[in-house]
């Protein structure tokens, strides 16, 4: 197993006939993921690469299974995208677009939550359990199949640390980019409780960031739940203090907005710090992975 | 973008959340129409204003010419003041704390409420946060009556229609325009009814495309007021759209991940060396977009190397290679160069820097020790 | 409130919806102005219009004064004609069905949409049922761009941005006004793009009074216009707000609920009796309302009996029986009452109907049988 | 058991302090049911016949279990005041109120089934199971315990035919209003279905009127899932035809608005028909009620 997607799982590529979207279907396709589809609205009929592109989520779903989307659809349109592949009943999608208005993703995540799509973004590159299916953009090399769940706010971070860890021959069992923020169709959480039910997975690597208060709720389910080690790396300890929003910043996340507090809350709950990316391979071996 | 004080509160005004008369004045002849006692508010983008000295109560015309001399020379953090809010002194029997933003927790729009607002308000936050009133709602619903009775009652205002008014205006304004936070503090009681003393409002920049109007006209009063003192490197980089922080060190530094950026950040710290800015591309860079990144970063006359940190998904490094080739070809770069390069298309880019003499890195690590011994090569060569 | 057809267009038209430029004719003289060869339609509330001969094309002033004058005399359905829209004739390449309602079934606001519209729609949704598009959308996320797609690709539109508007302004309407059906058959494609040919639009009138001036402007209109003439009972249950259809028997009928009105009907009927009307009060019924009932019914001249079905949970007897009481007193009943009493403060109700000398029965069938014998026994005494 | 309700049901009496909510209140306590609390909003602290006045549910609910509401809000306050319900987590609603908009019926019942409350109405007299329960206002004298479930669409006509029941010594589990539509909250259908499921129902009665496509469906499921017998009893068979919704109406109802069509369905499901409530219980007693 691994979480989210497995080698049976069907995708199909919104904004398949984009540069970026045609493009990163080859090499998703060339990576053995099952692309059954593409939608880009007006160009219905055509094919990219052999995938046959509809100009409707419904008209490729009479035609083939649909488990996952991946949406390459830019931030302006993502919402009016998402709301297709909600009312087309497919559980997972996956959203690309940075810079998706805040007012619409409230809109997205609750109309995802109230029909049963998992969201995985916004600003993410996806997820991929290597060897099985890709769903996103990572580079193929850094990629190598084995026991480790990664989750990451930033997709290039998540890049560098399995870059580590497959140099070093640790596999990954998923790798999930949670997204950039400042909201989030799944949470940390949400994707611990799948890596610590996931067979597959013995060790998970946690990469966060400065701000927000998600690390200490994330640290909350390690304490509480986890059996499974995690090793984390927050980053942004250098970085200077950003503007806060108001008082009412202070008031929902008090002082947890600092990588410190976040540091400290994951190894108060029995997690492994590490400091950088080349540390993690290391620590994950003591852990006997 | 963070308003001004006096941007929020007319916002909030055309909304019908009542607020003191105001005048933005910008020179000391502007008293002339005010009514006395007035209270004068620098105007500048940052709190803790009113413990550095920017809000005076004055009481005749002298004494508000002097004062608004006074201000429109000094600076509050950072930021120099240029324009003050001249409004009517108000009689306050309470403070109030009313906000609106989104729980990051939920997902969801949420009123944050309190009785005692004003300076207190953070204090009340840490000490006893169950004074607090945070109440979510669903997006799709919008503000339900039952929680503006419930924040009304919470708060024990005597007023439940303005009250309410003034909730539902938030809402409308929060949803309407975009916001990502609606903060009116202190919301004063006094002997005329609620007020908004003071208010904070903080627009969506990924929307700014649904309302370029307004965000026009925002943006100009902004740069007439000028935020702060900008270095060439901070304009460029606002003109290129390019997500730069100016530090105070000598390594410039160039990412296409913010992840990676503040991780590049804290290893080249921890290294001993000194960062002299933050700036990544973001996931759609393309050759043109790292061009003026090298542009903007080497603006910054303080640069003593400059590291490039790439491991690309969506971003495609044979584009990247183009980008560094492109800025060589129009300039050359006289402090030394670093190039990490991993990810998609990394074989087509790592060809191409090579063909204009950069071999690139692949461990990043080895990277920043590069740099910064550069770094300090280069100073031990002055010293 | 069901709309006409220039008042649906109007609407339309104001929320951006392509429609003919028309102007609504009310005497042979204003024909002055039209551009021939013109469409004249008779303005009145029922559909099969065109069948009635309501639809008059006509190539110059003579002929258009002459059918204005014909159509201004004639009875459409039972409906006098007392308007006319006048149109330019538009030259139609296809006939398409656009309709927006709350789906029943789902409860949830729903696009009807077929290829082939005007008047051979229904049908076709007898004959072939899976051509026409049912598309129910949710109500807190509105109309789906995806939606808007789909139903375009079915119907082969070729101007899709237009098609896009039309849906929208629909949907807007039907949100913002409380409207129960905006319907448009014909949409018609012509050489100058998409336009609503014919509309219908039903508002709630529950919701009126979210809307008093529009309800206010729009009821004028059809009160000039008049919807048909009504007696002066309907008149009378106008202005009383009382729920009142007019039939062609002589047992009156006041209920205090639908479905027993309804069963009432039935039970009347089947013993061979015939009602004079339908009139229910509510819920919310009290003893004024109880006694404008009566004087509601008692004012048609046919009813030669009248029965009172009272079964009361939220009505209460006895206030039922006080509003009997309280019309007895203003005027006598002339006609043979039956009064069938059960329920909710029973007691007080019958004590008090015993006290003016009215023995209320319990017995609904038996209540029937009496008032179908009492009209009996009057024809008999007659004939 | 009986459906919905039963005697341990805890009550809340939304616009407790109005004429027909005090007078209802007294007669729901008088007839055993256990009205816990009341909510009017600016009455909070008083009492009404004894039962405790609040001005929000949350308040209500930190001193009492809620179970239901019976709502004596007027229409156009009651898409507010169910609000308050749904957002409390209760969850069954009666709406008594009539005359509620369309569009707030759509996001009333929409904004419930999210949130799991279940909505009966609006235009209801609300339910009662003789005996345990009464969430209504039926007169008391038409009610008695026993094995028949009633189910109607008026609530006046509910009463007839339960008199002409109890009348005959024939009682009832559960009557359930449905409310007066266009839009309802809960549907025959549903209803239907919780009868059958319900093990002290051994008959259900089923009383609609003209109109709609309702009582096909209703017929539909009787046909496929029902093995307990139901009667019949459709009004309106002498009513005129009512003004349709335009060609729409005739698209979504086609020929089954007629009370006429509905009676043949409802016969060819296996339903019993009635004419008037009178039959009913002979209908049952021949049926081995």
């Amino acid at each position: 197993m691994s979480i989210l997607i497995d080698q049976n799982t069907q995708v199909l590529i919104q904004g398949i006939t984009g540069t970026v979207g045609s493009f990163q279907a080859r090499i998703m396709r060339d990576s053995g993921t099952r692309v059954v589809a593409g939608v880009t609205p007006g160009k219905g009929g055509a094919e990219v690469h052999g995938i046959p592109v509809y100009d409707l989520i419904e008209e490729a779903a009479v035609r083939h299974r649909i488990d996952a989307v991946l949406s390459f659809v830019p931030a302006r349109s993502a919402l009016d995208a998402a709301l297709e592949v909600i009312d087309a009943g497919i559980p997972l999608l996956v959203l690309t677009a940075e810079g998706v208005p805040d007012q619409d993703m409230v809109k997205l995540v609750r109309y995802a939550a109230i029909n049963g799509t998992t969201v995985v973004g916004p600003d993410t590159p996806g997820l991929v359990s290597p060897g099985k299916c890709k769903l996103g953009v990572h580079p193929n090399r850094v990629l190598k199949p084995g026991p480790v769940g990664v989750l990451s706010k930033s997709g290039a971070l998540s890049y560098e640390v399995c870059k580590a860890l497959t140099e070093q021959g640790i596999g990954q069992s998923t790798i999930v980019g949670i997204g950039g923020g400042p909201l989030w169709g799944l949470s940390q959480q949400a994707v611990l409780r799948l890596f610590q039910q996931d067979p597959e997975t013995k060790a998970v690597v946690l990469l966060g960031e400065v701000g927000g208060t998600m690390e200490q709720e994330a640290a909350a389910y390690i304490e509480a739940e986890m059996d499974k080690p995690v090793v984390a790396l927050i980053v942004g300890r250098a970085a200077p203090a950003g503007s806060r929003m108001g008082h009412a910043g202070a008031i929902i996340e008090g002082e947890e907005g600092t990588a410190a507090s976040k540091i400290e809350a994951l190894r108060k709950a029995g997690a492994w710090i590490a400091h950088r990316p080349s540390e993690i391979p290391l620590l994950l071996r003591r852990l006997g992975v | 973008m963070r308003l001004f004080e006096f941007q929020a509160k007319r916002l909030l005004a055309e909304c019908g959340v009542p607020v003191p008369p105001g005048i933005l004045i910008r020179s000391p002849s502007e008293v002339a129409g005010l009514a006395f006692p007035a209270v004068l508010k620098a105007q500048v983008p940052v709190g803790g204003r009113g413990k550095a000295g920017g809000i005076r109560v004055v009481h005749h015309a002298d004494e508000a010419r002097m004062a608004v001399e006074e201000l429109l020379g000094t600076r509050i953090r950072g930021y120099p003041v240029r324009a003050i809010l001249a409004e009517p002194r108000v009689k306050v029997s309470r403070e109030l704390y009313l906000a609106l933003l989104v729980d990051p927790r939920t997902n969801r729009p949420m009123v944050i409420a309190s009785a005692a607002g004003g300076m207190e308000i953070e204090e009340i936050a840490r000490q006893a946060p169950e004074q607090i009133v945070r109440k979510p709602f669903d997006p799709f619903i919008g503000l339900p009556s039952h929680l503006i009775r419930s924040a009304g009652k919470a708060l024990a205002i005597q007023d439940a229609p303005t009250f309410g008014a003034i909730l539902e205006a938030m809402v409308g304004l929060f949803t309407s325009q975009d916001a990502t936070l609606v903060e009116i503090n202190p919301l004063a009681e006094t002997p005329d009814g609620l007020v908004a003393l003071d208010a904070k409002i903080v627009l969506d920049d990924k929307a700014a495309y649904r309302h370029t109007e307004l965000f026009a006209r925002l943006s100009e009063e902004q740069k007439e007021l000028g935020r702060t003192d900008k270095t060439p490197a901070e304009v460029l980089a606002e003109e290129r759209r390019i997500t730069y922080i100016l530090l105070e060190g000598e390594i410039g530094l160039i990412t296409d991940g913010a992840g990676t950026g503040m991780l590049t950040l804290d290893l080249i710290q921890e290294a001993g060396g000194r960062p002299a800015n933050f700036c990544e591309m973001g996931g759609l860079a393309n050759a043109e977009i790292m061009a003026q990144a090298m542009e903007v970063v080497l603006a910054n006359p303080r640069v003593k190397a400059l590291l490039i940190s790439l491991i690309g998904g969506l971003t495609r490094m044979d584009e990247m290679a183009e980008g560094i080739v492109r800025y060589l070809e129009r300039q050359p770069v006289t402090v030394p160069l670093i190039v990490r390069m991993c990810g998609t298309q990394e074989e087509v880019g790592k060809a191409t820097l090579r063909r204009v003499g950069i071999e690139p890195f692949d461990d990043l690590d080895e990277a920043v020790r590069r740099v910064v011994q550069a770094v300090e090569g280069a100073s031990a060569c002055r010293s």
